[in-house]
């Protein structure tokens, strides 16, 4: 049994079934992140280990004991909520201090415990602020000094991120993983967006609707998804639809264009539609791009988005977005332009339902 | 731009002075016992009054018995509702809105009928059941007030999350309630308690039909019987008011730059 | 979890028996009135008193014109003080609040003093001037709910940003106002007027004083004269309240459901 | 004089100036877009174009024409705002309509606009729908409908996509673009979102506290900023503090390392500290990669951001960022391998204050 174990976990409010049977142990000192659009059930999941929500079904498990019967209270869990939640009427010290006073720890250990844990999230200067006095990011970090000063078995975060500007939210996540790592602290994140759970997590858990649709590291997810819904929910794909030619060697036509896979396509047969999907980063025009596979194509737009320029092509029917880093020195394919397409057949992802 | 700001502030000018000019009219009449000149004579005769004295006290000590057991009725459910009832909210608002659409005299009548002396409950039948009658009353007519009040204050510091991260924590409920809500909420206690003050001094029907000694009543008496006195009981009992109001306001500025955002 | 669901109901409905019991003891108590079996006597006894149709018909009148000039004066204020004068907001409130905390007494007292028949606006006078002071005392005393209601549902809609999507379109101040403000605040002017319908229905004090013949004295007038018919009264003057209350839920859950958000 | 000319203009609120001596010509068809952190005078610029706030100096031409004294429903502006405003009390139909029945034009003329403008945005079939019944999308896209409705002369959006989710926001601004690229409308587009700026913009403004540190394309504010605040807000940037090893040939140290930048430094004395810019995209340690610069350094982190992997090495005292692409058949780099970066040297921005 798994540090973490959710066997058989089920909720349902009313009527609406908003988790469907979820199973999964959780390893001592990961961090596994819940990924997911709004209303998939990732959040409910966190408060059932937190214990805000009994499940209607299935068992939780925290290193072997049976979470069923115990309060939040009597759980050993530290949460890091999206709206902060620090008590307003107590500064950063007696905030961090709470959970520990609570325990009736002694003053000597909770004055060196709360030193420890301002120390960790660098905010010993502002050790007599109120939380209104302090930034977000900064609300946020004591909020985390708060919930790991009891030292918990678990550490839940819901959405921590998402109340953040843009740049303190990336700078915030990297210290969050790097204090996960330094107390290797068993951690549970849930979040929607992608960026943030590919670049923090051990392993992702990609919900949709209430059930989990893949499973796997971040290099798992993005490169080899499970369904359509985890390939369009985890960064940009272009959908290609092509028709199987000879499923035997894997050759495939895409706007008239015959391609090879270069492996059998399994359960298909000569006709037959198909999905393909190609990241954006995976196609290159440049004169001297690797690839096997070559498509010729049109220029329709360009956009400048920075560190990227994402050019889109026709395809016979079909637009292929394709991204190449900005570069000072280089000429942008112009819209109108015949260009050729390259890239790895490995890349082509078939899409099942 | 700028006449039409002008304009808004003499529209606001004009609205106080629906409000203040009927008061500084009281004023100037209730100086004018003496003949030829303004004096405080009619002040002097309202304080040395005995009646005055034990209506005003009592009052007082009635607004002090409503707030406490109003806050103690208030305070826990507004936070039981908003964390574990969301959905019971439009009902408890609905409830707390009925003193104000069904007259004092209803819910008074309702009473006597309930209490009376040979029913199973015979509060009338004694002074101190009466008192206590008069109390449930007042906290009735103050609910709605104490209710949103209390229900603002809450709602500005999100109570659910508070809740959820003390329990997190560890924390029990009593530990919950007055050391994570109890603080943040004060500034919505003193306001609903400041308001059930000035409603408890100035009230009528109530204390009349129970046929207690109040200030609301005296009030009425002296108004109907003499010239002058009412004038500076007026003033006096306005003057009440807005000194708790400052007090309130200066509470409440206090806990605004100290602890909490609320 | 379930054991906290029930014992909150279970104070629910502690706190709404509070109020429903002195209802149901004063409707049983009005069906009383034939001594061996419950009947209407008491009903009929109210309804063919001539005093009865004549102050609850005063009344209604005196309801219906202080809605309306309450409205007149309160929608474009809160719209004005929303757009143009944020930052006057508190001291608007403030003084809306003023009439909950100051005794009606005072107010009564102040006017009196002002529009005597011997002051430069003889209001009182004649019965039309008496009339007239009588609105606007009701319209002191509804302003506070009326104020709130409107003021909560301009919040809802984003006033400010509405006023300018309007003008950017090139439309003046009477189409924004009337089209694209008003529709869309109707359920909370609604429910300020159906607030301000129960309290002159039921007040007392100020038509009291004015002498008016209105159905709060009138209520008590019989409340201290008869048995069985202030229980009936109340019964009626209740049902009144919930029908109008009744209509007012059917409008604004009407409003939901077709136009606006609000 | 341009078509739509700000000279000189100033805001003040109370004390507080707002808007510094702001100048700019914007033509007929431009679109251009004021990037900035909230607070930086954007909106306020935007909202004096509109007439909702009067400039405290300097005058605004529209056509050459003054709009001083016009107010807001005189002036020919369409506005679309971040909070959508539509009226809840009209359908969409009404809505698109509102402007030109206040204008008083013929009933026929009425629906054919409506209908025309309900095409562009794609809505016709929801024109019986009431505000809350839309998406956010939905109701932003109507808003633009009812802004286009009356043929403004100048178009202003104010962080219209802000509302709305990640997915959405792409394709409503890929949207807007071509709207208004189709229409020939100039238009001014207020955002804090740089991606959304380079993407949509023919020019940038990049304001900083009331002032503009910048006005030039997408590719010249990204490539060449002007400011350390415009590198610093626009995308993401490493800065070296290097010193300078000798002015005339624009050798510098870094890291005890000696490079070149190729041109030389004005301005510069031998043994000045110099802070340099280097783009996490314009770096790579690959095999055969280009660039005639190369520094030795460690591999701190890396960390998997979807697209791109964002490794972070050590160069002397400096932690630098450098981007590549996803791809499944690479090896990643691993922390504490020593590899070298390359780029070239045109690529290093020397950042003036």
């Amino acid at each position: 049994m798994a540090f973490l174990q959710l066997t058989n976990i089920q909720k349902s409010f009313g009527p609406v079934q908003v988790v469907h049977n979820f199973d999964m142990g959780i390893d001592k000192g990961e961090f596994v992140s819940f990924l997911g659009p709004s209303g998939c059930g990732k959040t409910t999941i966190l408060r059932m280990i937190a214990g805000f929500e009994t499940p209607s079904g299935g068992s939780i498990f925290i290193d072997g004991k049976d979470q069923g019967t115990l309060k939040p209270n009597q759980r050993n869990i530290g949460m890091v909520f999206q709206a902060y939640a620090l008590f307003p009427n107590m500064n950063v010290h007696d905030n961090v201090a709470f959970g520990l006073k609570v325990a009736g720890a002694a003053k000597a250990e909770i004055a060196a415990r709360v030193k420890q844990m301002l120390g960790l999230i660098k905010l010993e200067h502002l050790a007599d602020r109120f939380p209104y006095q302090l930034s977000g990011g900064q609300q946020q970090r004591v909020a985390l000094a708060r919930a790991l000063a009891v030292k918990p078995q678990v550490l839940l975060l819901d959405e921590p991120l998402s109340a953040l500007d843009a740049k303190i939210r990336i700078s915030l996540r990297e210290e969050i993983r790097q204090i996960q790592q330094q107390l290797g602290i068993t951690t549970v994140f849930v979040t929607h967006d992608q960026e943030e759970a590919l670049s923090i997590s051990d392993r992702i858990v990609v919900m949709n609707a209430g059930r989990a649709d893949q499973i796997g590291s971040p290099f798992e997810i993005y490169n080899t998804p499970a369904t359509r819904f985890v390939a369009s929910f985890v960064g940009t794909l272009n959908i290609i639809e092509g028709k199987v030619a000879d499923p035997a060697s894997g050759a495939v036509t895409i706007g008239g264009q015959r391609i090879s896979l270069k492996e059998p396509i399994a359960g298909a047969k000569d006709g037959d539609s198909i999905s393909l999907a190609l990241r954006p980063e995976a196609g290159s025009i440049a004169e001297g791009a690797r690839g096997d596979t070559a498509l010729p194509g049109q220029v329709v737009s360009r956009s400048f988005l920075g560190s990227v320029i994402r050019t889109k092509l026709r395809v016979g029917e079909d637009i292929i977005s394709f991204d190449m880093f900005n570069d000072p020195g280089m000429t942008p394919p112009v819209a109108g332009e015949n260009v050729t397409l390259r890239f790895a057949a490995r890349d082509l992802l078939v899409i099942r339902e | 731009m700028k006449a039409r700001r002008l304009g808004a502030w003499i529209a606001i000018a004009i609205g106080a002075s629906y409000f203040i000019i009927p008061l500084l009219g009281t004023l100037e009449f209730s100086l004018r016992m003496r003949r030829d000149a303004y004096s405080f004579d009619a002040y002097r005769s309202v304080f040395s009054d005995f009646q005055f004295r034990e209506t005003f006290g009592y009052s007082m000590l009635m607004a002090f018995f409503t707030i406490i057991f109003g806050m103690l009725l208030v305070v826990p459910t507004a936070y039981w509702v908003r964390l574990r009832l969301p959905q019971v909210r439009p009902v408890i608002e609905f409830i707390t809105l009925l003193p104000l659409v069904i007259p004092a005299i209803v819910i008074v009548f309702g009473y006597l009928r309930l209490y009376n002396s040979s029913s199973f409950l015979p509060l009338t039948g004694s002074t101190s059941g009466t008192n206590t009658l008069l109390m449930f009353s007042y906290m009735t007519l103050s609910l709605p007030y104490m209710y949103r009040a209390v229900d603002t204050a809450m709602r500005a510091i999100d109570v659910r999350t508070l809740t959820e991260a003390a329990e997190s924590l560890g924390a029990k409920w009593p530990t919950i309630l007055f050391r994570c809500i109890f603080p943040n909420v004060m500034s919505g206690v003193l306001s609903g308690a400041f308001i059930t003050f000035a409603i408890v001094m100035g009230e009528f029907t109530m204390a009349a039909l129970l046929n207690r000694p109040a200030f609301g009543p005296y009030l009425q008496l002296v108004g109907a019987n003499k010239a002058y006195e009412p004038s500076a009981l007026a003033v006096i009992a306005f003057a009440i008011t807005w000194l708790s109001m400052g007090l309130i306001q200066l509470v409440s500025r206090f806990q605004k730059s100290a602890p909490a955002k609320a």
